[in-house]
């Protein structure tokens, strides 16, 4: 049970239930689509980027718990960030879920994302949490391609 | 609650094929593994697994060139899977049985090698709304590659086919019907030999994806009269690796070959080949010689126990599963189709398949999660995916349970 | 006499090696099993073997779209038998290596994926004269489809290619060459990075049969800069129904799927398909999974010993057979190649290969016997059929020594 | 060395080495091709068939010793024999070859063939000394088929 716990953390079933910044952006510069063929996980991320900054964010689509609060956390934290530090966080925020490296020391600029820190015990569901952040890295460069994670 | 009465009769002598099946007797994350996924992949009794230990200590060789002693063991329990596999679907002969890698080559085989010489531009291929992408994909390819079309036989609400639209959909274009005989999806039962009359009436041949019919009801190939049957070795007990197509001899003997090499030929030289007879016409380069000799062994495995006592018994135990499952708060089973097989497929209020799929393996459950290889049977339900609980021979009334009590669990999980 | 006293030095470590291998404990008609017909098919080591019952017995389920621990297992193994083969070949990246039955699918893959994108009327296609009929027939098929034209590289009275005549077959209509690494049937050593490089000075890219290079030597895909090269697991002390072809990934990007089906799909309608990644997008269906994780033991297998080491042992063991054959009276080579590796093929005057390949057998000697699915070669040494005894890492003097006896044995049945 | 013997009895040898009726007719009505793909043996066959009775035949090809002398055996066997004897003779000599009948009460009508009863001890070669006697039956029908024993 302490694996499960420490995977489907409150804040991530609170995410799930009530996900942040769901919805289509009125305009937005920059957008992509990510796509889990695994489990059916299928996301759409719309961004403005003004002066090398988001201003805005939103996420839609479908996904399990783990995928939809990712995207509902990422997106709250994106606001605001610049281009190169949100490619930062995507940096970090892949070596917690992967547990590649040792991300603990990294815990204070992740902040409230390392409640995902449970899903490297989980490898199959390691995509689930990194989806939308691919998406991401596929929306800043704006390519048409979908992005998989399988 | 008739169900309930049959299980506990039965009960018994599926302990005892249990145990036949070194795999289940392992701990999954402290729990007693109930394995729910034979739709994807059955477990291999002993039996099968020890044959293949002593094909490569004691018989390995290559087949069907070798003058001597060991090519001719070898050759000698080839071709006596070959035997087995007729007798066990009924078939006129050992010619109609071509080894594969599974259904899935099997199909292909047909779509390219019936392909190349039936269909021509306008010409209409039937498939059904429930097929799994092994089913659909390998006619699409060949639609572009001639100009056919490929049209869809709908599917009612509770997942049954509509029978109604198959009769209206049946013409003188069509060309082939490509059908399952059980839905891995949902677990439809389709009624095949009715089908098949109808499309034989407009003369108009039809291929069955039996992978998972074969499992778990008796085939009788010429009772059905199917021209075309195709199963996998690894969902019947046998082996990754090796499947089978069944087809008429007539069809086999005017499809043009599939893949070129060793062994599917009489004489080569650079101006022209001649292709061997049936079915090694089909048998190109070394086969899967040990998977084969596995398969035969699956065989004698199901077919001591009997496919119509395995086949009753599962039928008791889906009902006791659809009873037990009926009565779990939340859930909706997608598709309730007339007759069940082997399958069910349901969804949970609130919780996505696949957080349920890790929640149940936390509890020793597998079940499989996602679009089963079936994604218009998920278009059609307007769910981005399923939990589907299969079930083989070696089920019983304790992974029913430990699955409802998973999916309590599951619940908690997510009402915190 | 150099041979000789390489192959004592070795002998002591072959006999190591031999224990390896439980089959070639077993007695034939009373006497040891010298198996000299590893070009069919090799033993297998215990390794490999017991690999597969363990797979079976622990980890077996299907792979790559199940979340709970056991198809998670399977799936990990799966893909670390392709890293391995990568590494072992030396291929860029994992996404280069497809996973077959064997050679023959993977010639016959490349034949329709690559035929049906780069190939058109008057095309032209060089294959060699030594060819197996799976690196021919697979073309004689494309070239019905597409219009293409085979082209023949010929072979000198010694059994090489004729290098001469290789670079004036090629030119701008040439699209594809497809060669043997080495040949099966009379062991010629093709100087393959040679013509791989000649033929990309026309932009031309080249197929490499392996399936007799990978079990002799080792080989570097990015070294010899081939385009593709395909290779049998069973040839090299993995299972049955296993292969491999390593493409470069830009061709695979570019080729069209093969066979349609499950897991080589991103997503299905019945009015649109998208095909999934390379290495995915070629492998449809349930894979051979045992077969694939049994190829993995098999590359950990030789890996240990080493190809190099395995490579020398071999020339020691070819050089001393050659010798001690050539003092068979009427015995004729059939090609005396520059660089042999893996077989040689004779004849012994007035006895037809077929009686001598009974008459060993019952001396406990196994050599294949036949055309050695390359009926051309026979056709150009105006033979019927030829015997051929090849070897494996497991092979030592004693079997050279049970074969020569062998042939003196026939000799006395038909001098009676 | 008693099985091998018992195979490539002295007979068998005498015919290999010499075969009798080996080349082709000036003029025939029936003939057949023979193909063994596992060993390359290949024979041709040629009949002069009168009033239902063989009175002419002749084979050629290449084969190892056991289809040769079997080819040269038969042929010294047919001639003069009517086309039922033949066919006849097929049947027992089937029977001898693969050993599913005790054959050995019809070794009177057979006579010298019965010298291949060896052959079933070698499962392999069986198809050896048939294929010339399918190809007779081959012959008899006319089909413009190649008679192939695998
Ligand atoms: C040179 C060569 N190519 C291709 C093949 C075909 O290999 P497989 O039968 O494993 O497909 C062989 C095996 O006999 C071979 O020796
Ligand atoms: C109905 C059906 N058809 C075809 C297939 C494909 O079988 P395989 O993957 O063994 O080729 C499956 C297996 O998933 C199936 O359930």
């Amino acid at each position: 049970m302490n694996e499960l716990q420490e995977l489907y953390q409150q804040l991530i079933l609170d995410h799930n239930a009530n996900p942040r910044h769901y919805g289509r952006l009125a305009e937005c510069t920059h957008s992509a689509e990510g796509h889990n063929p695994l489990c059916g996980d299928q996301i759409f991320l719309e961004l403005k980027i003004e002066d090398s900054c988001v201003s805005q964010v939103a996420f839609s689509g479908e996904g399990c718990a783990i995928c939809k609060a990712s995207s509902s956390l990422m997106t709250e934290r994106l606001a605001g960030k610049s281009v190169s530090e949100c490619k930062e966080l995507f940096t970090l925020f892949h070596a917690l879920a992967t547990g590649e490296e040792d991300a603990a020391q990294d815990s204070a600029a992740l902040g409230k994302l390392v409640v995902f820190s449970g899903v490297r015990e989980f490898p199959m569901r390691v995509k689930c949490a990194t989806l939308c952040w691919h998406t991401l890295m596929a929306a800043f460069e704006n390519k048409n391609e979908v992005a998989v994670t399988e | 609650m008739s169900a309930v009465a049959d299980i506990t009769s039965l009960e018994a002598q599926a302990r005892r094929w249990r145990d036949d099946f070194p795999l289940l007797e392992q701990k999954v994350h402290g729990h007693d593994l109930a394995y729910l996924d034979s739709a994807a992949t059955t477990q291999k009794p002993e039996s099968v697994i020890s044959v293949l230990g002593k094909y490569y200590r004691e018989e390995n060789a290559n087949i069907h060139r070798g003058v001597y002693a060991l090519s001719q063991k070898a050759t000698h329990a080839y071709e006596q899977s070959r035997k087995k596999v007729a007798d066990f679907i009924g078939a006129k002969s050992f010619k109609e049985v071509v080894f594969v890698r599974g259904t899935t080559e099997a199909i292909n085989l047909v779509a390219q090698s019936f392909g190349r010489v039936f269909l021509k531009e306008g010409d209409e291929i039937l498939v059904s709304a429930m097929e799994h992408h092994s089913n659909i994909v390998p006619w699409q390819l060949v639609t572009e590659q001639t100009g056919a079309v490929l049209r869809v036989i709908p599917m009612t609400e509770n997942g049954d086919l509509d029978q109604d639209a198959y009769a209206k959909l049946l013409s003188a274009k069509t060309k082939l019907v490509a059908l399952c005989h059980v839905s891995n999806a949902i677990g439809t039962v389709n009624p095949i030999k009715d089908m098949i009359a109808q499309a034989h009436a407009f003369d108009v041949p039809v291929l069955i994806d039996g992978a998972q019919g074969v499992p778990h009801t008796k085939i009788d190939v010429q009772d059905l009269d199917c021209d075309f049957y195709a199963f996998s070795g690894h969902k019947m007990y046998g082996p990754t690796g090796v499947g089978v197509l069944y087809a008429k001899e007539e069809y086999l003997e005017r499809m043009s070959p599939y893949q070129g090499g060793g062994d599917m030929i009489l004489s080569v030289t650079f101006e022209k080949t001649t292709y061997n007879e049936i079915p090694y016409k089909f048998e190109a380069g070394t086969p899967n010689i040990s998977g084969v000799i596995g398969l035969g062994a699956a065989i004698d495995y199901v077919s001591q126990i009997g496919m119509d006592r395995i086949a009753s018994y599962e039928a008791s135990l889906m009902g006791l599963a659809v009873e037990k499952l009926r009565d779990v708060d939340g859930l909706r089973f997608i598709g309730e189709p007339k007759q069940r097989a082997g399958a069910l497929s349901f969804i949970l209020e609130g919780i996505h398949p696949h957080d349920l799929g890790t929640i149940l393996d936390m509890e020793g459950v597998a079940i499989r999660t996602g679009h089963h290889c079936a994604q218009p049977v998920m278009t059609f339900f307007a769910i981005p995916a399923s939990a589907r609980a299969s079930f083989g021979l070696y089920n019983n009334e304790a992974d029913i349970d430990a699955l409802v009590s998973g999916l309590a669990k599951a619940k908690e999980v997510f009402k915190r």
